[in-house]
């Protein structure tokens, strides 16, 4: 089930990936570049966006919509709420980032880690087509396989959110009521 | 008593201390009794599980891997919880862990500033779980791990319990403190071996995949692919001398020693004594284990280079000692030279020079740990380690002085006490190197090491010399100095009793070892 | 649709991510830079699935697992930022060296 | 049960007991195995080795401080060796029993002991001349500070000595040898208060370490050739003549590097130095170490070796044995010059020492086996008594020197009468002991000679010449001791009994066990030594050659007259002696022939000086440096990239240096503790091994 590049670009399934996947990139690298902190945050809901966007077109749709509501309505919620407190300079700041000594470095050991996995990527999977004949993934389905087959996992994760709540409220709370904050 | 056979009874003894570090931390601070009595009962328990090996062990095939067990560890790479013991590792291992409780023991009323017996204690307790484990394990990651696990532990030993003082480094007129300046160049030392020795790792991995339909970091498999000549050519040399960078910082060969004078010396004693007694033999040991039946050839080819810079190591060793003031970095520095004999042992690649340097290896370990405590207990005592300001311990502390005096003449190779065979044997080794090598340069390392036994003499008697004898000085009337104490007798006097057993009775490692190493050199270089 | 297109969509995010949690000097964006990472990760997971047409929908679950114990960690390490902004009153990750020697 | 460990590691004790004659060699003589009397004669060695350590512990508690433990077991020594040396009298024993106690190799490591002619008359003269010497010292040492702990230290030294003779193998021929080492250190520096004790002791060990160096050398060489270590290997290879074993191309070798280690210990030129510097030590001390132990050891190595050595055929040490005769010949006569101007009473009889000495090496060189021992076992008897008669001496008037001596022949008659009795053994009068043993090896001297050796003359004509030497410096001493008007200012008086009846049993020795072994007449002692389990092939005078006894005869006259004329007080003002000063020869014979200043000035200080500190300079500077630049290097690098950071985010520069801290961290680079370097650092290790994994 291969495919070449020519049939590749027949396909208008790939063109829809493209509109979705060329936002998302560009979302992540504003996130890591822009200079406004509130800006870099909103531009996390672009690339989240993108994300379940794309896991709706591969008929993940229960995935996708997750994203959606726990991401961008509920994560995104926290981050602003985390600039507010720790007043974080708004509007554009170049402290941001650390300068170009530690971004040449870092951008170079990116684009390295890129080519090798890419490079690595494509002389694996290259040209191999996902079944275009895959449906939807049913809702129904996967509540039952994580209730049955991934039930202690998914308890298990629970128990990590119960904890992860007790402990963010443990740790955000003032250390000594009396003292004045 | 099957399990115990099945690889339970080396993992109780690797493994008992890394439980006792973690009931140490679960215990409060403030309870020092009680975190002195955990450590000791933890790693009593391993040592009783040491001994227990003893009576498991199938001395008929010392030869052979026994007692272990081979489980899959890591798929993906194919690293496997391979552990096992045989003629060449179970001294060693019975050492680590005879040693480790004579520390705890030690370490009862001789806590180094600042206090904490709780940390201290628990590394120990890590310190002696990497110590086992390095000579138990069979495959080259697990063996890297333990390799490793020893140099977090020791590096905050000596950085923070280390020596206070100030240590004036020349050329660049740097003052400083003498714990900071040691810890972080043992650290950097020995992360600059290791780096090399896995580099070797890895390269002998990926080429086993040639051969193997699975690529391997099996020891054993790796040393008969070595014996069937498949390692061979520039590839070869490369892994060797990588191996052997990582080695030779440890053991330590010169010139790559000096890291070791610093790190004993600032290191508390009991730092020093773990440091002396076992770390230095992690790196002999892999010779032994790993280069040699893995690369027989490359071994054989870099035998004159080892030989000629183990020798220098002695007599280098030696005259250092000779000209220093501070007695425990002369018995650091003794010890490049003693671990000299051991790598002049080993680059005969005879089974005469390699059980020499087994039995020097535990010799030093018994001798150069006593030592230790000694110099580490008269420090606490006068407060200074000054040679020139010592003298007339005799006087003073004549119980400390005799044990001083016994474990000088031990160092010095006296017959009788452990310490000779090492030294004989080494030297007898080298007169008759193993066939193909050049007889007349290692008989030239004979006479040069012999020369190296005189003036390891010299330095002995003239520490003893200025430490024991004459009139105490004035600065020490009216001191009231407390002679040997009870937990100095209890750590001290099983160093001397296994000294002079060694010494009497070499068979108490030889009847370990002899078989196996013939075995191994035979394996290795056939015949 | 090909399998590669994903992975190196995926591949890309991630190393965009990387590149921020070096460079980044805010800890709430060092914290945005991993989620980043993580949507990385999830595509590559869910992409498999759908290629390995998986009956137990490992992929997607996992992805599931993924996006809750991120939560988690936001959660968490919002507020670890917030005792250290409280303690030192700068949420620079330049300053937090404290593990140092 | 016994667990298998258990019955590896300590198998049990079975010994191997070899007897008699090696089979297909013709033993000398017809040995036996000695029975119960030799299998049970590892108490002699094992004894006097436990019980310094019951000295140390219970020493202090008991009547005696630990004095009785010591004699007693001298006495049982003493006892157990005229028991077995009358055994071997009736019938000749020579047995061994072995312990293996390791294996290294195909190298078995024993611990055993030899019962044969030689080691037995070992014993016998270690333990009669002990046990006199350890009586004396109870007297001697009294009110010592350190009375326990000398007894304890005293008899090890006899038990390293006795672990030596009973040796049935080079290794612990070793041990024992390095024990007696051990213990004399420990005694010579017995005054360590004092560091020149400290030193002498120092030397002595050092001495001694550098000619074990050899000794290890030619063990080494010679066990690798055999293949054992065994002397009964080594002697069955050198007996059957097999010229295709390695000992034949490396027996020069060997045989040299293992007369080296002799030398070290018998205190042969020029490893001398030592001997007379150990008289720092008590005087009982130095009466065992000139007597019975310690010195006698190189003798007793090349007896022990004996045909090795002989070896007519010159296949293996046969060349070594010239070298061995002309360093006696050397010793006995150059180093017997020094005692002519020596003041300290002991001085003069350590010089006398090592001569004697090499009268018995000179013996072995010429093949003389029998009389090179003879001498070393009448000479154990004289020289302790004159040792002991020196102390008697010193211990009445509390100084060293025959300067404040004099006139006590009055005063101390038996120690005058013993002291007498021994001079004239020393010198060889007739009927003496010495006469006997130190004539027989002038004898084989001249059988060499008369063979054809040139050396052979040369040194017969040392060791005449050496009988006047002896002659007139024990005349002086005699005479500046006991002679004239007293010059010291202590109240010299006898010494007490237990200070006497040592000096009179050993006088009767002195002059009694020369009887032993007369030519021609009746030579017990030669039966006894040859009492071994290979033939010694001993060269040995089958009469008494009157012509050379009128020659040694006239020549120690002559001393004796001279020393009479020069020194005697009556005839000499104390000016008049003291201009007796050859120019040349008297202020090279003070300075020891400038031989102790060579070694001081040539090998140890510039060893302990400039050497060691060019090593160390080394080491801080170079080999260090080179460590420490390294750190240099990366810390500037690291001031380097902090520089740019502050530049590019502040834009100002507010003091790297300050910033970067005063230490000089190699590891700042990497140990930044920012969360952020760490996760770039893994992410390139993971990058750096995903690239090894695709490439390999």
């Amino acid at each position: 089930m291969h495919v070449s590049f020519e049939q590749w670009l027949t396909e208008v399934a790939n063109y829809v990936f493209l509109a979705l996947a060329i936002p998302t990139l560009v979302g992540a690298w504003m996130v890591v570049t822009s200079t406004n902190i509130v800006r870099a945050v909103l531009y996390l809901v672009v690339t989240l966006a993108g994300s379940a966007a794309l896991f709706i077109m591969l008929g993940a749709e229960f995935v996708g919509w997750t994203v959606v509501l726990v991401y961008i309505g509920a994560v995104i919620i926290l981050f602003l709420i985390g600039i507010m407190i720790t007043r974080a300079p708004l509007g554009s700041h170049e402290e941001l980032s650390h300068p170009a000594t530690v971004k040449i470095p870092a951008a170079l050991l990116s684009i390295v880690l890129f080519t090798v996995v890419a490079w690595a990527v494509a002389d694996a999977f290259g040209g191999l087509i996902i079944p275009p004949d895959v449906g939807a993934t049913r809702t129904g389905q996967l509540a039952e396989v994580i209730f049955q087959r991934f039930v202690i996992p998914f308890e298990v994760v629970s128990l990590v959110l119960l904890s992860a709540l007790v402990g963010g409220i443990a740790l955000a709370r003032k250390d000594d009521p009396e003292e004045p904050a | 008593m099957e399990w115990f056979d099945n690889g339970w009874g080396i993992a109780l003894t690797v493994f008992l201390p890394l439980v006792g570090a973690v009931v140490l931390l679960a215990i409060p601070r403030a309870q020092e009794t009680a975190l002195k009595w955990t450590a000791l009962v933890f790693s009593g328990a391993a040592f009783v599980s040491g001994l227990a090996l003893l009576f498991r062990f199938d001395f008929s095939r010392t030869g052979d891997i026994q007692l272990g067990v081979d489980l899959t560890w890591i798929e993906a790479i194919n690293a496997r919880y391979h552990v096992g013991v045989d003629g060449i590792s179970l001294p060693l291992v019975v050492l680590s862990v005879f040693i480790t409780v004579l520390v705890v023991l030690y370490s009862w009323n001789h806590w180094p500033e600042p206090h904490n017996p709780k940390m201290l204690l628990a590394l120990i307790m890590v310190i002696a779980v990497g110590m086992t484990g390095t000579f138990v394990a069979l495959d080259l990651v697990l063996f890297f791990v333990f390799f490793e696990v020893v140099l977090l532990p020791m590096y905050f030993m000596i950085g923070i319990w280390g020596d206070r003082g100030i240590r004036h480094v020349p050329l660049f007129n740097w003052n400083i403190e003498m714990r900071l300046y040691a810890s972080l160049k043992f650290f950097v030392f020995t992360l600059f071996g290791s780096a090399f020795m896995l580099l070797g790792f890895l390269a002998l991995y990926f080429r086993s995949g040639d051969f193997l339909d699975q690529r391997t970091f099996d020891m054993l498999e790796l040393a008969q692919l070595g014996s069937a000549g498949r390692f061979a050519g520039s590839f070869a040399f490369w892994v060797f001398f990588a191996l052997f960078l990582g080695f030779a910082v440890k053991v330590p060969m010169w010139p790559l020693h000096t890291w070791l004078p610093d790190a004993h010396t600032a290191a508390p004693t009991i730092g020093s004594v773990i440091l002396a007694a076992i770390l230095l033999k992690l790196g002999t040991y892999a010779f032994i284990r790993i280069s040699i039946p893995i690369l027989p050839q490359e071994a054989k080819n870099w035998a004159w280079l080892i030989g000629v810079l183990a020798v220098i190591g002695i007599i280098y060793g030696s005259l250092a000692c000779l000209a220093q003031t501070d007695m425990k970095r002369l018995i650091a520095y003794s010890s490049v030279g003693h671990m000299g004999f051991v790598m002049l042992g080993i680059a005969t690649l005879t089974s005469i020079g390699i059980n020499a340097a087994i039995i020097g290896m535990v010799a030093h370990g018994l001798i150069t740990g006593l030592l230790f405590f000694l110099a580490g207990s008269m420090a606490h005592r006068y407060h200074t380690r000054d040679m020139g300001r010592l003298g007339g311990n005799m006087k003073l502390m004549p119980v400390m002085g005799v044990l001083l005096g016994f474990a000088a003449m031990a160092s010095l190779g006296l017959p009788a006490l452990a310490g000779f065979w090492g030294e004989f044997m080494a030297l007898m080794a080298s007169f008759n190197p193993l066939a193909g090598l050049d007889p007349t340069l290692f008989r030239g390392l004979m006479i040069a090491g012999a020369i190296g036994t005189v003036l390891t003499a010299g330095y002995m008697l003239w520490m003893l010399r200025s430490v024991n004898f004459g009139e105490p000085s004035d600065e020490w009337v009216g001191h009231d100095f407390h002679d040997v104490d009870a937990w100095e007798w209890l750590a001290w006097a099983p160093l001397v009793i296994a000294t002079i057993a060694v010494g009497i009775y070499p068979r108490i490692v030889l009847g370990f070892t002899n078989d196996a190493v013939t075995q191994l050199v035979a394996r290795a270089f056939g015949g | 649709m090909t399998i590669a297109q994903f992975v190196i969509l995926g591949t890309a995010l991630f190393s965009i991510g990387l590149y921020g949690v070096i460079t980044r000097r805010n800890a709430v964006l060092v914290l945005a830079s991993v989620e980043v990472m993580l949507a990385a990760v999830n595509i590559n997971l869910v992409a498999f699935d759908v290629y390995l047409a998986d009956q137990l929908y490992a992929g997607q679950i996992f992805t599931l697992f993924i996006i809750a114990v991120a939560a988690a960690e936001v959660g968490i390490g919002l507020a670890i930022i917030l005792m250290i902004f409280r303690n030192r009153h700068d949420a620079d990750v330049d300053e937090l060296d404290l593990m140092r020697y | 049960m016994v667990p298998a460990f258990v019955s590896t590691l300590l198998p049990i004790l079975a010994f191997v007991a070899e007897e008699g004659g090696e089979g297909g060699h013709e033993a000398a003589v017809q040995v036996g195995n000695g029975g119960a009397l030799a299998q049970w004669a590892w108490l002699i060695v094992v004894v006097p080795l436990v019980v310094p350590f019951l000295i140390v512990f219970f020493g202090k508690k008991l009547p005696f401080k630990g004095w009785e433990l010591a004699v007693g077991t001298m006495g049982f020594i003493g006892a157990y060796g005229t028991a077995l040396l009358l055994a071997n009298a009736s019938s000749p024993i020579a047995t061994e029993f072995t312990l293996e106690v390791g294996r290294i190799g195909s190298f078995a490591i024993e611990w055993g002991w030899v019962v044969d002619g030689l080691s037995i008359m070992m014993y016998f003269l270690v333990g009669v001349v002990g046990f006199f010497v350890f009586v004396y010292a109870k007297g001697y040492m009294e009110g010592d500070i350190r009375f326990t702990w000398f007894f304890a230290a005293f008899t090890l030294f006899a038990g390293g000595m006795l672990v030596l003779v009973s040796a049935p193998n080079l290794i612990q021929l070793i041990v024992g040898w390095e024990m007696v080492g051990l213990a004399s250190y420990l005694l010579i520096g017995h005054y360590w208060e004092d560091y020149a004790n400290v030193d002498a002791g120092n030397k002595a060990f050092m001495t001694n370490k550098v000619a074990d160096a050899a000794l290890f050398i030619g063990a080494i060489i010679m066990a690798l050739s055999v293949g054992s270590f065994s002397f009964a290997d080594m002697l069955a290879v050198v007996t059957a003549q097999d010229a295709s074993s390695p000992l034949a191309t490396f027996g020069f070798w060997a045989g040299l590097m293992l007369f080296i280690g002799a030398m070290g210990k018998s205190a042969q030129f020029p490893f001398h130095v030592w001997l007379p510097d150990a008289m720092a030590g008590p005087t009982p001390v130095s009466a065992l170490m000139h007597a019975a132990t310690m010195v006698t050891a190189g003798v007793y190595l090349l007896g022990r070796v004996f045909p090795f050595y002989l070896d007519p055929a010159g296949l293996f040490g046969g060349q070594v044995r010239v070298i061995i005769m002309v360093i006696g010949g050397i010793t006995l006569l150059f180093m017997g010059l020094l005692a002519f101007v020596q003041d300290d009473i002991k001085k003069v009889l350590a010089y006398s020492t090592v001569s004697q000495l090499g009268y018995m090496v000179a013996a072995m060189g010429a093949g003389a086996y029998t009389a090179g021992l003879f001498h070393l076992f009448t000479h154990a008897f004289f020289k302790s008594l004159l040792f002991l008669g020196a102390g008697s001496v010193i211990h009445a008037v509390h100084s060293n020197n025959m300067s404040d001596m004099g006139g006590l022949r009055k005063r101390m008659p038996y120690t005058y009468a013993t002291f007498v009795i021994g001079t004239l053994a020393l010198i060889g009068l007739f009927p003496f002991a010495g006469f006997w043993s130190k004539d027989e090896i002038i004898a084989s001297l001249y059988e060499v000679g008369i063979e054809g050796s040139g050396t052979g003359w040369f040194v017969f004509a040392l060791a005449v010449a050496g009988s006047f030497v002896t002659a007139f410096y024990m005349g002086r001493a005699v005479f500046l001791t006991f002679f004239g008007e007293y010059k010291g200012h202590a109240q010299p008086h006898e010494s007490s009994r237990v200070m006497t009846y040592p000096l009179i049993g050993l006088a009767a020795f002195a002059a009694l066990a020369g009887l032993l072994n007369m030519p021609g007449i009746a030579t017990p002692f030669t039966s006894w030594l040859a009492a071994r389990r290979f033939p010694m092939g001993d060269v040995h005078a089958q009469s008494i050659n009157w012509g050379l006894v009128g020659l040694v005869t006239a020549m120690l006259a002559l001393g004796v007259f001279l020393a009479y004329r020069i020194f005697f007080p009556d005839r000499v003002t104390q000016a008049e002696r003291d201009r007796f000063e050859i120019p040349v020869l008297y202020p090279l014979l003070r300075h020891k022939y400038y031989i102790d200043d060579l070694y001081m000035d040539g090998i140890v200080r510039p060893t302990m000086g400039p050497l060691a500190g060019a090593v160390l300079w080394v080491d801080m500077w170079i080999v260090d440096g080179i460590v420490n630049g390294a750190g240099v290097v990366a810390r500037g690098l690291a001031k380097l990239v902090r520089w740019f950071d502050n530049r590019g985010v502040d834009g100002i520069f507010n003091g790297a240096a300050a910033a970067t801290g005063g230490s000089g961290s190699v590891l700042r680079l990497f140990f930044t503790g920012k969360v952020q370097q760490y996760a770039a650092l893994s992410f390139a290790g993971v990058v750096l091994l995903a690239v090894l994994f695709i490439i390999f």
